[in-house]
């Protein structure tokens, strides 16, 4: 591969770290659903579209709010979303007898999610004009302006997460509640209320997803799919349950992905990252950082 | 042959002469649906004997259906096999498979094992569509090679009906024969309780894996009927949504029971079909059908209608012996 | 719960029937939900305006009096298993023809139904092995990727001579989808530069790709110095942002259609496609009578939800040939309608003359337009009828 | 008496923490022999190591004078080893008869492959299994209730039904993890009974419990282990009276009365 060597290599790694960080924060939304709820959710996919069509659809276009108040308008309302599915799906849901159910109950939420988009905002794929479009350029190196909200995004909210969990009384009720439902609800925790709260931030950490994926992948119903995907390699890979783990596997799936176009035609760049996630699978399904499981 | 056994045997070939009547009645469109049905049922029963019975959660169902109709197509169209011998590769196919998502399941559980077979399932398709030379890539495989018995050539899509039929039929019996047995047992006693079941004896990791490979089998029995019956694949038609679809087909018939599976085909198979009129908003419609059923039904269909059966049966016999 | 399935669908079938004399039934098989929605909705304006103009017109002249046109449309989710069942499924509701399904994929699928089902069929899937298939139910009012590559490969060319000088030192980029059309378009690509000894590099992508800086790094590191893409609506402005990022200002570059559309233009910034060329069956900047008349009729219906694009023009186009064509044969028989497509000669569509070949090709022209200032302005059409001996 | 199952100097660490530590017993053929101790004290540990449910750290575990350290649950208990649970384990989506039926798993050699076959002769051996599975709960007294879905049946009946399970298998060897727990006086006194109703056909039975009355009246031969290592070990009288065990049980200040 002769063409390798004069190829940009910092390039390479800063489009994979920006990318990583991406799945490195939808890792962290769905462990906090799996912390909060022990339900895998498969419908964090279109939580991020929803995401991004209030933002970019609703707020951004009809409304024609200036982007930053558009941008907490979603937040809120996604985080209104999130209370109200955590009520009327995820909590009987929960206590399913089967984990199957659960997980299926999930899936079928994504389908409705993104179709009602499709209906509400129309099938063509359309964007926020002038919102983060320009990128920075380090020498020959360039970064898209998204990629650094993107970082410092995921930098913040995992570093948020860990003071919330640790210091406030709410966030340690979540906690005891993650981990004994039963216990907690004994210990005089209101579980359904907390893991309402739980769904509700999820669903603001999809938001914020949203908006920022905006500017790279465009609003469309199919635009967080491959992204949702790798966000669950990222979990595994990094460390199922753990927030800075979320952000080491995300990196790493990011750069693999990366440098796996220079060795394979790129289009079997997804089959990199399900591969990676296999293995780890496999051989350490504790993932990179490991979980000191109670 | 008890009494019991002889009313069940009735239930079936009931349902069958049924089947067969409301084919030959209908117009092309609708014969195209009871196709599709009837692979769906072989396929929902494969995954019955993982998620149903053992209790993993397997996403990949699609994968291996991919494999198998691959396979088939390029045994039968490249490699010039004959159909049939092409359609007993599919064992081989099925325990390949089988050994391949087997063994992950032994040391995964649940969310962890619905990954592994996602990826088990996308990995699929992304070669399908990239190895150009061997599956045709995103042009497609097509002029596969159909079943013929005998003198019986089926030319029209709707003459390979009866064919898979055969195949349907023999699937349902095998699967009854497996479910309402010691092994239908054993791996409902993995779900239920791995510890007490490996307390009495059972090599829980032989019987997981042979779970997968029998569920294997059957998703490369029902692949190779699929490409036998569309005659072209292409990867386009290998998304994990499909593997949702048989996931929600177990859930809502009745999981861990056989004629829940069929039930659970039938109804996701038809429904989308039936909700057509509403045109735009079909899609969601079945979706919130599928959703509310999960939580308002969480055994499925067929137990409810099981327990109206057995409690219809109790009145009547209540009602024999009075009059006696 | 068997009897009640067919019970339904009979009636259903029943209600449809339609009064006499007999309406003439169009059955559209297109993606109204799934990735592709949007082409889908795109088919079916543009199907709905042509049905408007001759509805307004009192509908088709025929000997035994003037027939309403109706459409109905089923939702094949882009499936290449699904397509059968919907296509049937029209059939049985009464259509007399067929429009669509979107994909080449799909068409390749349908390839034993419609002789089955013996009902014309016509879209605008642009493979190359639509033909092989010598499938006489099967035809397509677009010109397939084989003309177009040699309409865009001759104006790189053309490019690059001009610019400087000779060909000498050319390496043409072919960057396309690894999905039907993209695939199609490069093997077509590949026969051409290598016919007319071009150097070139060939890389495909996934065809909802958003992140593609690694793939044009890569070409770039090839030494490519001209570049022709076959993508679609979600890889085309990854594709044309990573280009920009990267780097590369005013190159040769010369799309497929799907770069002529307004809404995939408008996910770009204007700097990004400045000056890219791309072959378009039509484009609402068009000035031409056909196409202004098209767009203002769209516009008026639509009002701006959706946008007028390529694949509204073609559907529009595919209508215009199907109904001339029940108009030539003075019947609804489908067999007879096929006949009249067989016979088309000059009829003049919105995306060209159509002059139909033994099997499935109608167009051999196509726009080819210049990107300026993210508007697609038309510089005229290019007729390859003459190689094909009309 | 032959020594049917022989701990030797077994060992077993949780990280820094010693649940069992370098414990040794000896259970005699067609004996009761009781495993007590305080709660906490590694009694279910150690079941689960004779079990092979955990690897042992050190020492090895012997049954019929066969090293089983390390083997496999399911292929100790093919050897002629049963058990039931300190919480109960039993299949809830089934009935009770099929719960009996799953225990004897292993009785039935046939292959998948075979089974689907030859029709007749799994036929004939699912009529085994089930003529088996009615014996056993008629020998617990649960012949009543075979068609009862288990999820539906009282804490009584489901411990009695753990232990027809375990019986399906004529086991040399009944392992029972606390089978007085739970059970109402009555319930106890019937449980007991039927303990020494399957004693005297010839299994031998190794309880684990720490509820004295039960332990005392009907085990020959006892073990009590602290904090993992064993402090006492003779019969019921030696031990009543052995001031390491009261010691153990009822703390440092409590005096026996002579």
């Amino acid at each position: 591969m002769g063409a390798v060597n004069n190829m940009n290599l910092m390039q390479f790694i800063a489009t994979g770290v920006a990318m990583g960080f991406i799945y490195a924060l939808i890792s962290t939304e769905y462990t906090l659903i799996y912390n909060a709820t022990g339900l895998v959710n498969f419908a964090h996919e279109s939580f991020i579209v929803l995401g991004a069509y209030l933002f970019g659809g609703t707020f951004a276009r009809s409304l024609g709010l200036p982007p930053w108040l558009a941008v907490i308008c979603t937040v809120i309302a996604m985080g209104a979303f999130g209370v109200l599915v955590s009520t009327i799906v995820l909590n009987p849901l929960r206590n399913l007898q089967f984990i199957t159910y659960a997980m299926f109950g999930t899936m079928m939420l994504s389908r409705i999610i993104i179709e009602s988009s499709r209906l509400v905002w129309g099938p063509l794929p359309f964007t926020v004009q002038g919102f983060l479009r320009d990128s920075i350029k380090i020498g020959s190196t360039f970064l898209f302006k998204a990629h650094l909200y993107i970082i410092a995004a995921s930098i913040i909210i995992v570093v948020a997460l860990q003071i919330f969990f640790r210091t406030t009384k709410m966030g340690k009720a979540m906690i005891c509640v993650s981990q004994n439902k039963d216990a907690a609800a004994l210990m005089g925790i209101n579980v359904t209320r907390s893991i309402n709260l739980t769904v509700a931030l999820s669903a603001m950490l999809c938001g914020v997803i949203g908006i920022f994926c905006t500017p790279l992948f465009n609003i469309s119903t199919g635009m967080a799919a491959s992204a949702a995907l790798k966000g669950f390699c990222a979990g595994v890979v990094g460390g199922f349950g753990s927030y800075p783990g979320a952000i080491v596997g995300g990196i790493l799936i990011g750069l693999l992905e990366q440098f796996g176009t220079m060795l394979f035609p790129t289009a079997y760049k997804d089959v990199v990252a399900f591969g990676v996630m296999v293995i780890f699978l496999l051989v350490r399904p504790s993932g990179i950082v490991k979980v000191k499981k109670a | 042959m008890n009494k019991k056994n002889a009313l069940y045997l009735a239930g079936w070939i009931l349902w069958l002469v049924a089947l067969v009547l409301a084919f030959r009645t209908a117009n092309s469109y609708v014969q195209s649906v009871f196709c599709m049905l009837l692979y769906n049922i072989i396929l929902v029963l494969g995954l019955n004997f993982i998620t149903g019975l053992t209790g993993q959660m397997n996403l990949g169902t699609i994968g291996m259906l991919a494999l198998g109709a691959y396979t088939y197509g390029i045994l039968t169209v490249t490699a010039g096999w004959s159909p049939w011998t092409a359609l007993f590769a599919m064992v081989a196919v099925g325990y390949a498979i089988g050994k391949v998502l087997g063994y992950p399941s032994l040391r995964l559980k649940g969310f962890y094992l619905s990954l592994t077979t996602i990826g088990f399932g996308e990995i699929v398709r992304l070669l399908a569509m990239n190895l150009e030379s061997l599956t045709g890539g995103t042009m497609g495989f097509s002029k596969i090679k159909r079943l013929e018995f005998f003198a019986y050539k089926p030319e029209n899509r709707s003459d390979y009906f009866y064919i898979m039929l055969i195949f349907t039929v023999l699937a349902i019996i095998v699967a009854n024969r497996i479910v309402y047995s010691k092994w239908g047992r054993a791996y409902k006693a993995i779900r239920d309780n791995a510890e007490a079941a490996e307390a009495s004896g059972i090599d829980i990791s032989k019987l997981k894996i042979q779970a997968f490979t029998l569920a294997a089998i059957y998703a490369a029995f029902g692949g190779a009927l699929y490409a036998g019956y569309n005659r072209y694949l292409n990867p386009s038609g290998f998304t994990l949504e499909y593997s949702q679809n048989y996931i929600a087909m177990l859930m809502i018939g009745g999981i861990g029971t056989v004629p829940g599976c069929i039930l659970g085909a039938i109804i996701v198979t038809a429904l989308p079909e039936l909700l057509r009129s509403f045109a735009n908003y079909y899609w969601i419609l079945f979706c919130t059908v599928c959703i509310v059923m999960a939580i308002l039904l969480p055994e499925g269909l067929w137990p409810l209608i099981h327990r109206l059966f057995a409690r219809l049966g109790k009145s009547l016999r209540g009602l024999r012996g009075k009059v006696s | 719960m068997k009897r009640f399935l067919v019970a339904s669908l009979i009636c259903l079938v029943a209600m449809s029937a339609g009064a006499a004399p007999k309406d003439i039934v169009l059955g559209l098989t297109i993606p109204v939900t799934g990735p592709q929605a949007a082409g889908g909705l795109e088919a079916l304006s543009g199907t709905q305006i042509a049905v408007d103009e001759i509805n307004k017109a009192g509908g088709v002249k025929l000997s035994d009096g003037f027939h309403k046109v109706k459409i109905i449309y089923e939702d094949d989710r882009g499936d290449t298993t699904l397509c059968d069942t919907t296509v049937r499924r029209l059939v049985a509701n009464g259509a007399i023809a067929i429009l669509g399904p979107y994909f080449s994929g799909q068409t390749l699928a349908l390839d034993a139904t419609m002789r089955e089902l013996k009902v014309p069929l016509v879209n605008s899937a642009t493979s190359i092995k639509i033909p092989k298939l010598e499938n006489p139910w099967i035809w397509r009012c677009r010109c397939d990727d084989g003309i177009n590559v040699l309409i865009l490969g001759k104006a790189v060319m053309n490019d690059y001579k001009a610019k400087n000088g000779s060909l000498a030192g050319l390496k043409v980029g072919i960057l396309c989808a690894n999905d039907e059309t993209g695939t199609s378009a490069a093997n077509s690509y590949k026969d051409y530069f290598d016919k007319n000894n071009v150097k070139y590099y060939a890389d495909t992508h996934n065809k909802d790709e958003t992140d593609l800086t690694a793939y044009v790094q890569k070409a770039i590191a090839a030494g490519c110095n001209a570049w022709v893409s076959s993508t679609h609506d979600i890889a085309a402005p990854t594709l044309a942002k990573a280009m920009y990022q990267l780097g590369l200002r005013n190159q040769i570059v010369y799309m497929n259609p799907i770069l002529a559309q307004t809404q995939v233009l408008n996910l770009m910034q204007p700097e990004w496609v400045e000056g890219w060329g791309c072959a378009s069956d039509y484009a609402a900047s068009d000035t031409r009578p056909l196409s202004a008349a098209f767009t203002k009729a769209f516009n008026a219906k639509f009002k701006g939800n959706p946008i007028p694009d390529v694949q509204a023009a073609l559907y529009y186009s595919h209508a215009t040939v199907i109904l001339n064509a029940i108009k030539d044969a003075d019947s609804l028989d489908s067999p007879k309608i096929r006949d009249a497509i067989a016979k088309t000669k000059g009829l003049q569509t919105l995306v060209g003359k159509a002059y139909a070949s033994k099997y499935t090709n109608l167009i051999y022209e196509i726009s080819v337009a210049k990107i300026r200032n993210l508007v697609p302005t038309i510089s005229g059409s290019v007729s390859m009828a003459d190689d094909f001996g009309f | 008496m032959a020594v049917i199952l022989k701990l030797d100097r077994v060992t077993k660490q949780f990280g820094g923490l010693t649940a069992v530590n370098d414990l040794s017993l000896e259970v005699r053929q067609g004996s009761i022999h009781a495993l007590i101790g305080p709660n906490g004290s590694g009694k279910t540990t150690t079941t689960n190591l004779i079990q092979g449910v955990f690897p042992v750290t050190g020492g090895r575990v012997l049954f019929r004078d066969q090293d089983i350290t390390g083997k496999p649950t399911f292929e100790i208990a093919r050897q002629g080893m049963a058990r039931t649970f300190q919480n109960i384990k039993l299949y809830n989506t089934m009935t009770a008869i099929e719960n009996v039926m799953v225990g004897g798993h292993q009785l039935a050699p046939m292959g998948l492959v075979s089974s689907l076959l030859q029709i007749r002769r799994s036929r004939s051996e699912e009529r085994m299994l089930e003529e088996k599975a009615n014996r056993m709960l008629e020998y617990v007294g649960l012949a009543s209730i075979g068609g009862e879905l288990v999820k539906n049946l009282p804490y009584g009946k489901k411990k009695v039904l753990e232990v027809a399970r375990a019986l399906m298998t004529d086991p040399a060897l009944l392992l029972l993890d606390e089978p007085a727990a739970g059970l109402n006086p009555s319930e106890r006194g019937f449980f007991i009974d039927l303990l020494r109703r399957i004693n005297a056909d010839g299994k031998t039975l190794f309880l684990i419990e720490h509820n004295m009355d039960v332990v005392m009246n009907i085990s020959d031969m006892l073990t009590v282990i602290n904090f993992g290592r064993k402090i006492a070990e003779g019969t019921a009288t030696e031990i009543q009276n052995n001031p390491d065990v009261i010691k153990a049980y009822l703390g440092e200040r409590y005096k026996v009365k002579r």
